[in-house]
């Protein structure tokens, strides 16, 4: 005990530790404060907090799971693009290569398995959310952009869903993808599309319709992969972290982690 | 620091503290899980397991060498050492100096050597200096030039100077090292007689599992260099399909197959074939001197093996056949070939379940799909309906060779697949089913021409041979359509039993119908009387038999009773023709006469040559075919038609373009006649009859079956296996269905129907490939084709037999099978089936696989097209056909025997006459080696040459005044030299035996010619040569000898035969056909043939 | 046990539209149990439904076994009465719950669906689902009582107790990451992330599935033409969800769990995330099979079984059925009905606002009133629809091929 | 029945932990006076933990095979290879030629020590000659003539212990300015 004491000691009071920890050990109120303040990652959350906000069976924590599912799979994918190239020639072979030769090819198990907990922990979140009545005024806007999330969410994992390249994932996208297909007005099969025409030159058709954009071809492709790739990798991620950014300062703007206003 | 502020807290610390040491200590935990899952897997286990094999397999070799190592030697060699030790500490004095002096002159040749290199380089850069100088035009140049000039003086000086020390350097050099040899040599020669044991010792130290072996192999450092790794071969031009594109394989069978690429881990059963495939070629001196030793070494391991406690398993094995497979010296190196391009499966794959292992029977299958267990040797094999390139099982191996290798007719070492290509072309399958390879395509169609089948035999006959061929003739290719299981068999139900007997009956009386009706009627001139014995002579010796079988009943195997005959109890090629029994019964004399006479005559892709029979010879062979008869075949009762069942048949089809009344309306304008005749096409149409037929009506229709071309990579899924696990084959064969492709497409060729059981389907949805009665054998090699049959992209070099030689080789020997050549020939080294029927070799027709060599081919194309320009054996009764070659044809064919027989090594002839010495020379050895026992030397009627009178068959031998138009000038001598390592098993003796120890030859006359007996010709001989050692020494030359007797051959041959006479036109004898009337045909009513008998 | 099987496989072919159907009195129910009075009510409701479905079922096999399980369940939820939402029933309910999934998975068919990797999460939704209605619906009860009572919700108790951020909530978070880690560790070493033969054009798997989360979706297409089941209604779903804070202007229940407050907010949402969203992503995740067929959890998916698609035309039931003549040539005469039929249900907010729902109408205002009803009545649509494909086999009710504008 | 269910009751507030401050140790708060060895355990753990999880990220970074072209190939036995010949077979392939002489066999990598171009085995004058600035080498390896600073270098060669082929191993070299040429490594005794 006691050498594990001194250990301790020597430790907290070396000049690294204090450097790092510039508040030490926060023991009292003022340090408690301080350790909060003066943390980057620890400022999002206020210095104190309502005791229902601390309480499992109220909040579920399921707002704090989707977040740090979030970050598994930040960390999970940028791990799987040093063995995986975007492109009908590698793509499957690089999965199978995950599984057959790559070391710890299980970060694929990990990042796929996470982004299904992330689907379902988001919902659990609205659900609560939504039962604790927790969109009134004043935190109507926080929930639209809990919604958007929940649909950026959804892409995330449904442009992930095709890179493999194997048959459940151009399948998966194409029974997925074949929906815009029918945009009305925009989609070569949507109503009314087929009235949009150019002398008897039809505007609308599948070259040029809503799915066409999605997947950058008449059919799922190459370019379909780079396409879901960059969307994978680069713009949902993006928007969404912008996204959480707002969210959680709406949190704390909005009478913090919800509970009775 | 003062005491802390106690706050309140929402969770108790105390419980939140634990919580989270218990977590943190599960997340330390879990993560070890990780490294663990990561770091066990099941290819380590193998590589583990090898690892103990290999040390186990030195360990042997070790301890033979050790017994094999010589100690009194070794002791010697030690003695002599230190005694030259001894010796050099004796004369210390010298040796130091000698010593000295070296290193002195060692220092001059150094300090010489680096003047010399110094100055070189200045001079270098002086040039440089003085092109640049000329380049700009300095002033200076002309200095710069002479200065350069000096340099270069200067290091030749300095070279020179160099040179000179270097020569003294090594003169002292010299001195020394006459002090060391002594040992030097000693310390050798012991390595090199511990060489071997140093080598296993070294290959021990590199498998032995000690602490440096564990660190290695350690998780997480197993990164560095780790002696459990994946091996894998990328191979570029080698693709695997990924349907959007094709990527190069990467196999990593390796990993697992440790040993696949290098000898001695071969299993008991390959060690055996392979030490007494080694120890033949060493006694045939086929491996060159240098090699022999390594090869007896080579021997002497494959013993080891097979004498070791255990046998190897797979997948621990040595690759059979290295020298062919997989092996670096081979044909399909590994780093080239990989694995999956020819056996498929998964490439990359590394785990069992996954990598597309494919049981062969249901015994492999039980056992691989257990669970991982090594003692019961279960790898846990997943079946993937998906995959598109699984394995092929055991059985089916050579199916790999198909993709790279279609287009030869025969393939090297591919005895398997070459045999089972010959096989589907026999059986006819690419009539029926497309197969666009070059292999397969350009056929001609299988089964005879129909347009004149009323000349041939009658409607009773036909009907009962269509209901079941295999009843008049158990070995015919003509499959069984009809009254099959899915029709008539068990599982059938009662009542649609006996309306399906009534459709078929109907059915097969249509088809005659209509046969009949469109049947040409050419009147064939009768024969004249015949001899039956004769004729019976005839057909035994002038070779019919190669093709045609004349019995149905052999000995079997097992159990000495006679019983009915398979096509598999004879030669492939004596299936070629039809078998003689009955063919009494099926035809009659007129026709026969004309067929044996002119088969072009009665359709002109008829396969059978012509055998030149004179008219009465034809008679004759008639005479005697029409004595084999079958009545019991035309006593099996017809069932009469039921006029319903045609009708309502033939309606089946109509509705297809009509509605319900019309097809009614139009039924009613047909007597019944016109109705079977209507049925019949279509059902000539339904069963694709006219696939292998020529039948009026049908020309250039699309074959029936399912386009065959890719079949071997249709995925598993693609294929409806029906609800059949096992069943009992019609030969008692209990056979399994496996969930497999090959086991599917082996079974539907076992029992082409089997997949309809238990299955409701209307009468003309059934299946409806006819049943080929096929041995498990048969089955087995078409399966092997079919399997072969992929969609797989290889790169253009990998592609077998595209160069032109090779093409024209192929070329041919698609001909020599279509022609059925081998029935009497061997053509590359097989063949000659009729050899089962004669007894005596003298009688049987040539081996044709130095023909090429052998033969010049204008001869060759000349008796090609017409074999009766030249007689060579007039004593073999067998005859050559006249197949009425095309030039084009034949040329292909000479072109064939050029290729494969190397001819343009031979072709370098000299056709003139030799000089006169030469054949003065010649004619002595002739007669020393008593050439003429056998040879007639006296000229003849090439085309008909007298039998020679010999005392007995062994000393029969062709006329030598053919051999100038016929033989190649160089092949002469070579033959003379090595008769039975051409053609083994040949007449013609050896007279220059092989000298076991340098494996050249011996000359008989080497010392006989000094013997009293040859006192004459040697006499004679002398004045040919410069001395009698000249001569003595020539006498000795096996190749002078034989090149002497060579030209004294040419000297006597006659140098002309006639040309080929061109191809005699079909005798074609058409009156115009006259009404035929088909009795009993027009009711539907049988008055022949027993009429109405209660059904089977 | 093949019985009990059997009739399981039975009722979950009807259990589909049953629950749409019903569920909207089953939160009546809840609601019921919630105000602890359930007995009265329940009572005669249930035996009013369950002769309902008897007297049908015997001629519907499905409908009958649907009437006996109904009594069942019923007859449990009146007897628990308020003690459903006793800790300790709960907890046996849950082990019940798990035990039954667990002797499930020894039935080989079962099995082979509900450990497919991809499933196992679908699985465990099921399970969080159950639990945390229970828990919230649970708090709400409780919080009802109290509000009954006339006291307040107990977050209001507390809501002046502040505590430090350091160490609670930090804490708490950090060991929340190292279970969560823990779990998708251990969880992917016990699973393979499923992977399938190189991607094929031109073979498709049978069935062709699209990600789970999207199965809802598929589901709906099989009802509704893409343009509505894969483009409106998805879109019309994400505003609905935006629009919920503007449409509910209830001030009460801000912050903490009750159902008495908020009865039809709560009924409304749990209906469409329940049973809309979440149960037809369970149906299409293990119910649909090849051919997107309809199996039961212990049937084989057997890829030669044949379903007659038997569909009509809401024009061809009332021109060829009906009026017994053929369908007008003049697509605007031809589906006239289903047009008016189509616009009459459309019409039913103003409708409603006169009379019957006119205290919504005054409490929300206009705006808020009809934005609200039209997206209740298209999400009501789905199930409308889907009875009557079932019950009436009914394809489309606007069927305009002219220009893809199907209803 | 749960004591909850009882009705017209107020829902029990759980107490604060500790609020009453009366046992200090039960707050578990990290003191100056004492540190539980379950929070010792637990940060340890959890240090070891990280630091397992880190060195897998590191671990990751090591592939278990390489797609790089092969630097050691099997290149047949010593008999295939005449005595006294450049043998050029490989060079294409691999970038060798194979050497043999009366005594010894060795592999030369077919880059000039200049500037790195591939010179040509000249068969009539007996040397290889780079095409790029003509620097000539003797069939040893040597240069002679031209601008290359040094001899060819040699790759690795031996024989197979297990089938006697000749193996090449490019990726091991050896110079001769360097006397490495007499390393047993370099050459084949024939």
């Amino acid at each position: 005990m006691a050498n594990l004491k001194s250990v301790q000691e020597g430790i907290v009071n070396s000049q690294i530790w204090k450097s790092v920890f510039r508040v030490g050990i926060p023991n009292t109120n003022r340090k408690r404060v301080l350790a909060v303040l003066g943390s980057l990652i620890l400022h999002l959350h206020p210095v104190k907090v309502r005791r229902s906000g601390v309480r499992m069976s109220y909040t579920w924590c399921m707002g704090g799971t989707s977040f740090f599912l979030f970050l598994v799979e930040t960390v999970t994918g940028l791990l799987l693009m040093f063995y995986y190239r975007p492109t009908i020639e590698y793509a499957f072979t690089d999965i199978l290569d995950l599984r057959e030769q790559a070391p710890f090819g299980i970060m694929r198990e990990m990042h796929r398995w996470g982004a299904h907990a992330m689907v379902i922990a988001v919902w659990l979140h609205m659900f609560r959310v939504f039962m604790t009545g927790s969109y009134k005024p004043p935190r109507e806007f926080n929930w639209n952009i809990g919604v958007i999330l929940l649909v950026l969410t959804l892409l995330l994992s449904f442009t992930g869903y095709l890179l493999p390249w194997d048959q459940l994932a151009i399948w998966a996208i194409t029974v997925g993808s074949n929906m815009a297909r029918a945009t009305p007005g925009a989609g070569n099969e949507g109503p009314m599309s087929g009235l949009i025409k150019l002398g008897d030159i039809r505007l609308i058709h599948a070259g040029d319709d809503a799915r066409f954009a999605l997947i950058g071809g008449r059919s799922i492709g190459p370019s379909t992969l780079l396409r879901f790739y960059v969307l994978h990798c680069m713009v949902i991620p993006l928007a969404a972290g912008f996204l959480m950014a707002i969210h959680f300062w709406r949190v704390r703007k909005d009478g913090g982690i919800s509970g009775p206003l | 620091m003062k005491p802390q502020e106690p706050i309140p807290h929402n969770y108790s610390m105390a419980k939140l503290n634990l919580i989270f040491a218990v977590s943190a200590l599960g997340l330390l935990f879990v993560t070890g899980g990780i490294v663990l899952y990561d770091y066990v897997r099941g290819w380590k286990w193998f590589q583990w397991e090898f690892i103990r094999i290999q040390q186990e397999r030195l360990q042997q070799d070790l301890r033979a060498a050790q017994q094999g190592e010589n100690r009194t030697r070794m002791a010697q060699l030690d003695k002599q050492i230190k005694q030259q030790e001894l010796t050099i500490a004796a004369h210390r004095q010298q040796y130091v100096l000698a010593q000295r002096d070296l290193d002195q002159w060692e220092g001059q040749h150094y300090a010489a050597d680096e003047d010399y290199r110094f100055a070189k380089a200045n001079l270098d850069a002086k040039r440089y200096e003085l092109e640049m100088a000329v380049l700009q035009k300095r002033r200076d140049r002309a200095q710069t030039r002479k200065e350069y000039i000096d340099l270069s003086n200067h290091v030749d000086d300095l070279q020179l100077r160099l040179q000179a020390v270097t020569r003294d350097r090594d003169a002292v050099q010299a001195r020394v090292n006459a002090w060391l040899k002594k040992i030097k040599d000693a310390e050798d020669t012991r390595k090199q007689l511990t060489a071997s044991i140093d080598l296993v010792k070294k290959q021990l130290a590199a498998v032995s599992t000690n602490g440096q072996f564990f660190i290695l192999n350690a998780p997480m450092l197993d990164f560095i260099s780790p002696t459990f790794k994946i091996d894998q071969v990328v191979l570029p031009d080698l693709f695997v399909n990924v349907n959007y594109m094709e990527v190069p394989r990467v196999d990593r069978c390796q990993t697992c197959h440790r040993a696949i690429d290098q000898p001695g881990f071969e299993s008991k059963k390959e060690a055996a074939r392979l030490s007494a495939e080694l120890q033949q070629k060493l006694d045939t001196y086929q491996i060159p001197q240098n090699k022999r030793a390594a090869t007896e070494q080579r021997i002497a391991q494959l013993k080891r093996i097979q004498d070791a406690p255990q046998e190897i398993l797979n997948p621990w094995r040595t690759h059979p056949k290295l020298d062919l497979f997989v092996g670096s010296a081979s044909a399909h190196p590994l780093l080239e070939y990989g694995c999956t391009s020819c056996h498929h499966g998964m490439d990359r794959a590394t785990e069992f379940g996954r990598a597309g292992h494919v049981p062969p029977n249901a015994k492999m299958e039980r056992r691989w799909s257990g669970f991982w267990n090594v003692a019961k040797r279960q790898w846990g094999y997943e079946e993937n309906p998906f995959d598109e390139t699984p394995m092929y099982p055991r059985q089916y191996y050579e199916a790999g060779c198909v993709k790279c290798h279609a287009n030869q007719v025969q393939i090297k070492g591919g005895a398997q697949i070459t045999r089972a290509e010959a096989t589907v072309e026999l059986i006819g399958c690419y009539a029926c089913h497309k197969i666009a390879n070059w292999r397969f395509t350009g056929l001609r169609k299988p089964g005879p021409d129909l347009t004149g089948i009323a000349e041939k035999t009658t409607p009773e006959w036909a009907i009962r041979w269509i209901s079941e061929p295999h009843d008049f003739r158990s070995t015919t290719r003509m499959p069984s359509f009809f009254y099959q299981r899915n029709m008539v068999g068990p599982a059938v139900p009662a009542a649609e039993r006996a309306q399906n007997i009534k459709y078929q009956d109907a059915e097969i009386r249509a088809i005659v119908e209509y046969l009949f009706s469109k049947s040409k009627h050419r009147v064939w001139p009768a024969p004249g009387p015949g001899d039956a014995a004769r004729g019976k002579q005839l057909v035994n010796t002038i070779g019919c038999l190669g093709c045609h079988v004349d019995t149905e009943t052999v000995k079997g195997a097992t159990t000495g009773e006679m019983r009915l005959a398979r096509r598999t109890d004879f030669p492939l090629e004596r299936n070629y023709g039809f078998n003689l029994t009955g063919v009494g019964t099926k035809t009659n004399a007129a026709w026969i006469y004309n067929w044996v006479r002119n088969p072009k005559a009665y359709y002109p892709e008829a396969p059978m040559p012509s055998l030149r029979l004179s008219d009465q010879e034809a008679a004759d062979v008639t005479a005697y075919l029409v004595t084999l008869q079958k009545p019991q075949f035309m006593q099996k009762p017809i069932r009469p038609v039921d006029p319903e069942a045609v009708r309502e048949l033939a309606k089946g089809y109509l509705v297809n373009t009509r509605t319900d009344r019309d097809a009614e309306a139009k039924l009613k304008t047909m007597p019944m006649h016109e109705q079977l005749v209507y049925l019949g096409q279509r059902s000539i149409e339904k069963y694709g009859c006219y696939s292998c037929h020529n039948i009026d009506g049908f020309e250039g229709l699309k074959p029936i079956g399912t386009d065959l071309t890719i079949e071997g990579s249709k995925a598993l899924h693609l294929f409806d296996f029906g609800f059949v696990h096992d069943y009992k084959a019609e030969d008692g064969v209990h056979e399994h269905v496996l969930h497999t492709v090959p086991s599917w497409i082996y079974n539907k060729l076992r029992s082409p129907r089997i997949y309809d059981d238990l299955r409701t389907k209307a009468y003309n949805d059934k299946l409806k490939m006819p049943n080929f009665h096929l041995t498990p054998e048969e089955a087995r090699l078409v399966t092997t084709v079919v399997l072969g049959l992929t969609k797989d992209q290889i790169g253009a070099d990998k592609i077998a037999a595209t160069d032109p030689q090779t093409r024209a080789a192929q070329e041919g020997l698609k001909l020599v099978s279509q022609h059925n050549c081998r029935a009497c020939h061997i053509v590359d080294g097989y063949g000659r089936a009729i050899a089962s029927l004669i007894s005596d070799t003298n009688f049987l027709p040539p081996d044709l696989t130095p023909e090429g060599a052998r033969a010049q081919s204008p001869f060759l194309f000349n008796f090609l097209k017409d074999p009766t320009v030249m007689k060579i054996r007039p004593w073999v009764s067998v005859r050559m056909p006249t197949f009425q070659f095309t030039d084009a044809e034949a040329n292909t064919l000479v072109g064939m025997f050029a290729a494969e027989g190397k001819a343009h090594e031979f072709d370098n002839a000299v056709y003139s006459m030799p000089p006169a010495s030469n054949v003065a020379v010649g004619r002595e050895v002739f007669n020393m080696l008593r050439c003429a026992q056998c040879h007639a030397t006296t000229p003849v009627n090439p085309e008909a040459p007298p039998v020679p009178k010999t005392a007995s068959t062994q000393s029969l031998a062709p006329n030598l005044t053919l051999a100038r138009v016929r033989l190649r000038h160089d092949w002469i001598p070579d033959w003379i030299r090595r008769p039975n390592e051409m053609i083994p098993g040949t007449r013609m003796p050896a007279n220059f035996p092989r000298d076991p120890a340098t494996g050249g030859f011996i000359s008989p006359l080497a010392n006989a010619i000094d013997s009293p007996q040859f006192a004459k010709s040697k006499a004679a001989l002398m004045p040919y040569f410069k001395s009698e050692a000249d001569l003595k020494r020539t006498m000795a030359d096996p190749v002078a000898l034989t090149e002497y007797l060579r030209d004294y051959i040419w000297s006597i041959g006659i140098t002309q035969i006639r040309a080929a006479a061109p191809n005699q036109a079909p005798a074609v004898i058409a009156p115009p056909s006259m009404p035929k009337q088909l009795p009993a045909m027009k009711t539907g009513r049988a008055e022949q043939g027993g009429g109405v008998t209660a059904g089977r | 046990m093949t019985f009990l099987k059997d009739f399981i496989n039975t009722l979950s072919a009807a259990s589909t539209s049953f629950l749409l159907l019903t569920s909207v009195f089953a939160f009546v129910v809840f609601f019921n149990l919630l105000e602890g009075k359930i007995r009265s009510k329940v009572g005669a409701i249930f035996i009013a439904f369950g002769t309902l479905f008897v007297v049908v079922g015997f001629a519907v096999r499905p409908l009958l076994y649907l009437g006996i399980a109904y009594f069942v369940i019923l007859f449990m939820l009146s007897n628990l009465g308020g003690r459903l939402w006793d800790k300790r029933v709960g907890l046996r309910l849950l082990i019940g719950a798990l035990a039954a999934f667990g002797l499930s998975m020894l039935d080989p068919n079962f099995f082979l669906i509900a450990a497919k990797p991809d499933n196992v999460p679908i699985g465990a939704m099921i399970f969080l689902l159950g639990i945390f209605t229970w828990i919230a619906l649970r708090k709400a009860y409780l919080n009802d009582r109290q509000l009954a009572a006339g006291g307040i919700p107990w977050e209001k108790t507390e809501s002046d107790e502040k505590l430090f951020t350091w160490p609670d909530l930090v804490y708490t978070e950090m060991l929340c990451m190292i279970l969560l880690t823990i779990v998708m560790i251990v969880w992917s070493i016990a699973l393979r992330a499923p992977l399938e033969e190189a991607a094929n054009p031109t073979s498709s798997p049978n069935p062709a599935k699209a990600p789970w989360y999207f199965l809802g979706l598929q589901e709906m297409l099989v009802y509704f033409d893409p343009w509505l089941a894969g483009v409106v209604l998805p879109t019309l779903i994400i505003v609905g969800l935006m629009a919920i804070p503007y449409i509910d202007t209830n001030p009460k229940g801000n912050g903490y769990y009750s159902f008495r407050e908020r009865k039809w907010e709560i009924g409304v949402f749990l209906y469409g995330f329940l049973v809309l969203w979440s149960f037809l992503i369970i149906t299409g995740t293990f119910l649909r099979g090849p051919n997107w067929n309809f199996f039961g959890p212990f049937e084989y998916w057997d890829p030669n079984k044949l379903v007659p698609l038997v569909n009509v035309d809401l024009s061809e039931i009332i021109w060829v059925k009906l009026l017994g003549m053929p369908l007008p040539k003049l697509w605007i005469l031809r589906e006239s009905f289903g047009i008016l039929l189509v616009l009459a249900y459309l019409s039913l907010p103003p409708l409603l606002a006169a009379k019957p729902f006119r205290r919504f109408y005054l409490k929300m205002g206009g705006p808020r009133y009809y934005v609200g009803s039209f997206l209740f009545l298209f999400m009501m649509a789905l199930p409308i629809k889907m009875v009557l494909r079932w019950l009436f086999n009914l394809k489309y009710i606007v069927h305009i091929q002219e220009i893809f504008f199907n209803i | 029945m749960a004591e909850e269910i009882t009705p017209f009751q107020v829902a029990p507030k759980t107490p604060l932990a500790g609020s009453a401050a009366a046992d200090i140790r039960d707050q578990g708060e990290i003191t100056r006076r004492s540190f539980p060895l379950v929070l010792t355990t637990a940060w340890v753990a959890l240090a070891a933990a990280l630091g397992g999880l880190a060195s897998i990220l590191g671990r990751f970074m090591f592939p278990n095979v390489l797609f790089e072209p092969v630097q050691k190939f099997k290149a047949g036995f010593l008999n295939d290879y005449t005595v006294g010949a450049v043998d050029e077979r490989w060079k294409e392939k691999y970038g060798i030629w194979l050497v043999r002489n009366e005594k010894v066999m060795y592999a030369l990598i077919a880059v000039c020590t200049h500037l790195g171009c591939t010179p040509n085995w000249l068969e009539s004058q007996n040397k290889f000659k780079c095409p790029c600035h003509g620097s000539g080498y003797y069939r040893t390896g040597v240069n002679f003539e031209g601008p290359a600073p040094r001899p060819l270098e040699r790759a690795k060669i031996f024989l197979d212990p297990a089938d006697g082929q000749i193996v090449v191993d490019k990726s091991v070299q050896f110079h001769q300015e360097r006397g490495e040429w007499t390393n047993p490594d370099s050459f084949i005794k024939t």
